[in-house]
C-alpha cells in the first residue's frame, strides 16, 4: 500500500478531507467507507482513534466514537485497520493524547510504580505510538487536547518517524501564539472557522466570532495550508461522497455536516513546503 | 505564564501550572487564549490582589458565605475513638458545601475580567447550584450543562439552579452524566470564549484551574491553622478530607502543605507544617481496582490505584484501562464519583505529603449514619468518607476532619441504600408503613 | 416564680410569666410542678447564670451552631428599593433555620436539670429536625409527635429526626397536623412529667416558655445590634421579620425592645433602643378575616386580625370564633400556619412598640422567587414574608431583614404553589418536559 | 328542674361520676345518654362543652369533641341542652378557659379595640358564661386548663353565682400546691390517680408515677373529695350505664373506659363541708 504525504493533496489546490471515526460500527464498516470516501474524491483521509472522553466533539461524532467503542474498537485493532486500508491519500490519525501516551507498556506504569516518586511520566510517552502508526502507514497526526504549548515530546517522535504533526488555528489564536505553532507545524495547519467543537452549524456562537484574526494578520510565514474543520456544507461533495455518507443507517449519523473538509473561504490552501524545524 | 518553553521534552518545560510532572494545558486550540488570558488574570488580581480582588472575595465570602466556619470539637466521636475529633463545618456555608468558596471567587474573578456570561458543568449538581448561587448574587447570566440521567435523578439541585435563574442546559448524549456535562461545557466555552467564564467544579483542568480553585479554597485551612492554635493550643496531629476532584481536600490540606497563596492570609498561616498528616479518603466503592473489559472500576479511587494519563486538560492520576480508555467510576456518592483527581493532588501524593487512604461504599454510609446519631450533623455522603476513615486512624489526634458539605441532598439515597444493603447503622423507618 | 398572688382578679396577678395582661400558666394541673420546676431552672440556669450554663450555651451554638450568622448586605436588593437592606442570615445556622438557638438551649437546659428525654411536637418538622439534632449532639433520647398528615407530607423532615435517631410518634387523631402533635406531646409530657422535659418550638406556651425561648433567640438581635455598629455604623431605622409563634421576631426584636435577659451580651447590646422599628410580618394567606361558619381562617395574622383569648398554656391573641373556638389558620408557609401567636409579642404589639403588618401568599412566593434571583439567596417561605414587605415598606433604611431559615426545604411546595397561580416571578421548569 | 348540690351527691359514700360529651353526636343523644347515665345511678354528671383544642384529653374523648363541633355544637347550644335536662343530680360543666372567657359580648373584644393599647381583658372575662350557667342549672366547673394560680376571676365569678369551681389534685401536685388549691375549692376535688390525660389505661407512663402523695402527705385541712379522672373500671356500674354505654354505634366511642368516675381506693370520698372561703 502506497501513499503520498499530506503535502502533496494540497498541491493542486484545495483538497477534501473527509473524517472518519474508525470502527463505527465496525472495523469492516470503516475499511468500506473509507475506501468510498477515496473512491468519491477524498484527497486526505482523517481516520478518528476513538477515545473515551472526546472533549473537542460535538454530538454527531461523540455518538459515533461511542459506537465505536462499543465495539470493540482499540488502538491495536485501530493500526491493523489502518495496515489493511487500501488507499492511496495520506491517512491522519485524529485521536486524543491520552490514547497515545498510555500506549505500549503499560504495567510500566502502574500505580505503585509512580507512588514511588519518580518522575511519573518517564515510562510513559508518545514514542511507541507514534512508531506503531508510522509503521502501519499514518501519515500524521490531529491532537485536539495537544495544544501546540504541550507538545514537545510528541513533537520529537513525529519528527522521528517522519510523520506530520498538525495543529488547529482557531478564530481566537493570537499571532503570537500562531508564531510558536508554525515553529512546529509539518503536513498543513487547520483553520477553524468558527468558534465551538466539531459539529453540524446548528449551534453558533452568541458572539459573532471573529474570523480567524491569526491568519488575517500579517505575520513573516504564512500558514501553510487551511481547512475549516467544520464548514457547514462540503467544499466539493462528489457524488460517491455522498454515496459514502448514506451507505448505511449508521454512516448517517457520523453526518456528513461534520466531516472535516478543506475550506478555501479565507486563504487559499498550498501544501506546506516547509519542512519540520530540524 | 511568563516564560513558555519551546523545548522539546517535557522534562525541560517549566512552565506555570505544573505540579511536578503534573498538570499543564491540555486543551484545544480554540480555548488555549482563554486559558491564557484566564492564567494573566489569576496572576493579576488573585496572587497579586490587583484592584483589591482578594480584599473583596474575602469580604464576600464572609458576609455572603458565612466564613469563617466553625472546628467543632465532636465529643462523642472522641470518646468513642480516644482522640481529639474536630470537625470542619463546610456543612455551614452557604449552599451546604465548601464548593461556593470556589463559584464565588471565580464567577467574581469573571466580573472583574469584564465577561458576561458564566458556564459551568455539574454532576450532582451541587456545583451547578454553587454557581447559580453565585451568579445570581453577583447579577451574571448563568448557563449550567448537566447530563439527562442526572437532570432527572437530581431534580432538588436543578430546582435550586432554575430557581437562581440559572439556565439548566440537559446533555442528552451518551449516558447523561458528569462527563457529557463536561464535555458540552467546554463546547459552550470554545464556542463563546471571548464573553465566557467556565466555571470549573473542582483543582482540576487546565491551569491556572487547579492552582486557582486551591486558593479561593484555601480559606479552609487558613482557618483550620487559626482556629486550631486557639482550640487545641497545636496544629493537629492530622488533616482528612475526601477527594473526588480534589477541592475541599487542597482547601482544607493547602494550607500545611504550603502551597497556597491567597493574599491576606494571617501571618503564619501558610508556613509549611510537615508534622501534619494528610490524609485524602477516596471512595473505594464496593471493591478496589478496574475491571478492564468492562472498561468499568468499580470505586473512585484514582490517587490509590488510577495511573499517570491527560484527562480535561490536565495530567494526573485516572481510573483507565491498559490502552487507556477512561474508565466508568463507581462511589455511591455522586461527588466523588470521578475517574480523574487534581494534579497537585497526584503530585503531592508522589512526593509522600498527603497520603491517599480510602474507605467503601458502606463504611461510608455508616459513617453518614454515625456523625448523624451521635453528632447531631448529617454529613454530605462525600464527607462521609472522610468521616469513615476515623474508624481506622491509629494516631493520637488531635485529627481535623473536613466536613465538606451536609447531607440534606443525601437523604433519599442513603435511606435506600441502607435498606438495599441491610445496614444494622441506619434507623428504621416504619413510620411511614401505615 | 416567687411571688404567687392569692387575690382573686387578674389585674392583680403580677406573677412572672405575665406581658401585660398576657402570657401566665394556664395548663392541667398534672403538669404545673413540672412547669414550676421549669422557671425555677430558668430563673437559676438562664438568667442567672448558675454552673456557667448560659456560657455553655453561648460555646455551644457557636460551634456547633455557626453563630454568629452573618449580616449581609442585599446589594441588589439596596438598588431596587434605594435604601440599605441587610439580611441576618439564620439560614446558614446548622439545620437551616433559627429554631436551632432555641432547640439547643433547652435540650442543654434539660440536661443541667437532670432530665432523661426529651420530647417536642413539630409541624412542618423544622423544630422536630432542630430537636433531633440538638438532641443527638448532646446525647438525649428524643420523641417527636406529628400529625400523620404532616409525617407524610414531610417526609424530608421526618427522616432527618430519625436519621438523628428520633423516634417519630405519628399522631392518628383528627386532621393529623400541628394541633393534635402539640395535643399529644402536651399529654406525653403529663404522662412523664418527672424524667421528661417538653422543648416548646417557639415563643408560646406556659410561662416560662415565652420568656425562655425569647432569651435563647436573642442572640439574633444581639449579633444584629453589634453587627450594625460595625457594618452600619447606627442603628437600623427598622428591624423586620416574619411571626409564626413569634420565635424568630422575638429573638429579632428583643436587643431592642430591651425585654431579653441572656447573661453574656456584649456591652450596650440589650439598652432600649425605641428609634428602631420593629416589624412584625404576619402570614395574610389569601385573605384576612376569619370565616366564622367555617372555622376557617385564610391567613394567619393573629396579631393584626386576631383576638384575646387562651391557648396551649398561655394567655395572647388568636384567631378564633366569636364563641372561643380556635379557628384553622391557613397560609402557604407551614412555619407561619399556627392559630395563635406568642403572649409577649401580643403585649408589645398592644403597647404600640412592635408595629404588626401582613404580606399574603402570593406576595410571599414572588419574595421567594425575588431574593433566589437577585440575591443568591434561598430562604424559607415563612421568611419570604418578611422579605415581601420590604415591597410596602416606606421609610429611608437602614432596614435589616431577618432570614429565619432557607429555603430548600420548601421548593416543591413553591415550585407547586407558583405553577397553580401562574406568577410571573417564577422561573419555568420545563427543563424536565423531555 | 330541680338538683342537689354536688357535696350532697358524696353525702353517702363513693358516686359515680359520668361524663359525657355534649353533642355527640347530637344534641337530643347527649339529653338521652345523661338521662340513662342517671336512670343507670350517675351520682354525678360532667357535661362536656366541647372546645377545639383540648388539650388535657386523650383519643376518645378528642375524636368525641371532634364530632360534637362537627355537629354544630356551641356554648348555646350547650346551655338549651343543660336548661332541658331532666335529671335531678348535679350537672357539672366541664370545659376550656377560652370559652369561659369568650362569652357573651364578642363586639367589645374585637381586634380593634384591642390595638387600642387598652388592658384587653377588661371586655372579657368568665362572669357572664358563669351567670348564663348558673341560670341553666349548672352546679360547677371543671376547667382542665386553669389550675389554681390562674383561677381568680373565674373563682370570683363561681362565688359571686353560688357554683362549685372543681380543682384536680395530680400525682405531680406538691403539698404546698395543695394547701393553695384547697384555699380555694368548693364542691370536691379530682385526684387524678395516674399521670397523663383522660384516656384508657393502655398507654401507662413511662416512670412510676408517684401515687397521689400530696394526698397522703399529712395536710392541716383534708382533701375535701378525691375521684380518679380515669379509674379503668367503673367503681359501680349499674345495669342502666351499661345500656347507656352501648346504646347505639356513636356512643361505644364516649368509652365508658374513658368516663369519670369515683375512685375510693385510696381515700373515701366525702362531701365538702367546707364553704367558699369569704
Ligand atoms: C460536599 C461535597 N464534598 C466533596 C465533593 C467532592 O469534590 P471535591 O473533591 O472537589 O471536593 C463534592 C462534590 O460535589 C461535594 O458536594
Ligand atoms: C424558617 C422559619 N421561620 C419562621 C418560622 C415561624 O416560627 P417563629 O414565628 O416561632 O419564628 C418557622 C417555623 O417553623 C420556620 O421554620
Amino acid at each position: 500500500m502506497t501513499r503520498s504525504e499530506i503535502r502533496a493533496a494540497f498541491e493542486d489546490g484545495p483538497a477534501l478531507v473527509s473524517y472518519v471515526a474508525a470502527g463505527d460500527p465496525s472495523v469492516e464498516a470503516s475499511k468500506e467507507y473509507v475506501e468510498a470516501l477515496v473512491d468519491g474524491g477524498s484527497d486526505v483521509i482523517e481516520l478518528g482513534l476513538p477515545f473515551s472522553e472526546p472533549v473537542a466533539e460535538g454530538t454527531t461524532i461523540q455518538n459515533a466514537i461511542k459506537r465505536a467503542l462499543n465495539a470493540g474498537m482499540t488502538p491495536d485493532a485501530y493500526l491493523d485497520l489502518v495496515r489493511d486500508l487500501d488507499v492511496d491519500v495520506p491517512v491522519v490519525c485524529m485521536t486524543y493524547y491520552n490514547l497515545i501516551y498510555q500506549y505500549g507498556e503499560s504495567e510500566a506504569r502502574s500505580a505503585s510504580e509512580n507512588a514511588s516518586g519518580d518522575e511519573p511520566r518517564a515510562s510513559g510517552g508518545p514514542e511507541e505510538f507514534v512508531a506503531a502508526a508510522a509503521e502501519a502507514g499514518i501519515s500524521g497526526f490531529v491532537v485536539p487536547d495537544l495544544p501546540v504549548d504541550e507538545s514537545g515530546p510528541m513533537y520529537e517522535a513525529c519528527r522521528e518517524h517522519g510523520l506530520d504533526l498538525i495543529f488547529i488555528v482557531a478564530p481566537t489564536t493570537t499571532p503570537e501564539r500562531l508564531e510558536r505553532m508554525l515553529d512546529r507545524t509539518t503536513g498543513f495547519v487547520y483553520v477553524q472557522g468558527r468558534l465551538g467543537t466539531t459539529a453540524p452549524a446548528t449551534r453558533s456562537a452568541r458572539t459573532r466570532p471573529r474570523p480567524s484574526n491569526a491568519c488575517r494578520t500579517p505575520t513573516s510565514r504564512r500558514p501553510s495550508a487551511s481547512a475549516s474543520r467544520r464548514a457547514s456544507r462540503p467544499a466539493r461533495s462528489s457524488p460517491a461522497a455522498r454515496t459514502a455518507s448514506s451507505s448505511g443507517a449508521r454512516t448517517s449519523t457520523s453526518s456528513p455536516r461534520a466531516w472535516r473538509t478543506t475550506c478555501p473561504r479565507r486563504t487559499s490552501p498550498t501544501a506546506s513546503n516547509r519542512s519540520p524545524r530540524s | 505564564m511568563s516564560e513558555r518553553g519551546t523545548t522539546t521534552t517535557d522534562e525541560q518545560e517549566t512552565r506555570a501550572g505544573k505540579f511536578g510532572a503534573y498538570g499543564g494545558q491540555y486543551v484545544p486550540e480554540v480555548l488555549m487564549p482563554a486559558v491564557e488570558e484566564l492564567a494573566d488574570a489569576y496572576e493579576r488580581y488573585v496572587l497579586a490582589n490587583e484592584d483589591g480582588f482578594v480584599d473583596d472575595f474575602r469580604a464576600r465570602i464572609r458576609e455572603f458565605g458565612g466564613r469563617p466556619t466553625p472546628l467543632s470539637r465532636a465529643e462523642n466521636l472522641s470518646e468513642r475513638y480516644g482522640f481529639d475529633v474536630y470537625l470542619k463545618r463546610e456543612d455551614l456555608l452557604h449552599g451546604g458545601a465548601h464548593k461556593l468558596n470556589n463559584a464565588l471567587g471565580q464567577v467574581l474573578l469573571a466580573k472583574y475580567m469584564g465577561k458576561e456570561r458564566i458556564v459551568a458543568e455539574t454532576g450532582a449538581g451541587q456545583h451547578g447550584t454553587a454557581t447559580a448561587m453565585a451568579c445570581a448574587y453577583l447579577d451574571m447570566p448563568c448557563e449550567i450543562y448537566m447530563g439527562r440521567t442526572d437532570v432527572n435523578r437530581q431534580r432538588p439541585n436543578v430546582f435550586r439552579m432554575r430557581i437562581h435563574d440559572a439556565e439548566v442546559n440537559p446533555v442528552d448524549v451518551g449516558s447523561g452524566t458528569l462527563k457529557e456535562a463536561i464535555n458540552e461545557t467546554m463546547r459552550d466555552w470554545a464556542t463563546n470564549v471571548e464573553d465566557t467564564h467556565y466555571v470549573i467544579g473542582s483543582v482540576v483542568g487546565p491551569h491556572p484551574f487547579p492552582a486557582m480553585v486551591r486558593d479561593f479554597q484555601s480559606v479552609i485551612s487558613e482557618e483550620v491553622r487559626e482556629q486550631s492554635r486557639e482550640k487545641l493550643g497545636e496544629l493537629p496531629e492530622a488533616v482528612v478530607a475526601c477527594a473526588g476532584g480534589g477541592s475541599n481536600t487542597m482547601g482544607a490540606f493547602a494550607a500545611f502543605a504550603g502551597s497556597a497563596s491567597l493574599p491576606g492570609a494571617p501571618e503564619g498561616t501558610h508556613d509549611p507544617a510537615p508534622d501534619v498528616d494528610l490524609l485524602a479518603v477516596e471512595a473505594g466503592g464496593s471493591s478496589l481496582g478496574v475491571d478492564e473489559s468492562e472498561g468499568y472500576a468499580p470505586n473512585s479511587a484514582s490517587l490509590s490505584t488510577g495511573s499517570e494519563g491527560v484527562l480535561h486538560g490536565a495530567r494526573t492520576k485516572l481510573l483507565q484501562t491498559e490502552e487507556g480508555q477512561i474508565v466508568e467510576s463507581h462511589s455511591v456518592s455522586a461527588g466523588l464519583d470521578y475517574a480523574g483527581v487534581g494534579p497537585e493532588l497526584a503530585h503531592l501524593v508522589d512526593e509522600g505529603r498527603v497520603t491517599p487512604v480510602n474507605v467503601d461504599d458502606d463504611a461510608a454510609l455508616e459513617a453518614f449514619h454515625r456523625l448523624s446519631r451521635e453528632e447531631g450533623i448529617i454529613p454530605a455522603l462525600e464527607s462521609s468518607h472522610a468521616i469513615a476513615y476515623l474508624e481506622e486512624y491509629e494516631g493520637d489526634g488531635p485529627v481535623v476532619v473536613n466536613v465538606s458539605g451536609r447531607g440534606d441532598k443525601d437523604l433519599d439515597t442513603v435511606i435506600e441504600e441502607s435498606t438495599a444493603r441491610d445496614l444494622d447503622a441506619a434507623p428504621s423507618m416504619e413510620v411511614f408503613e401505615e
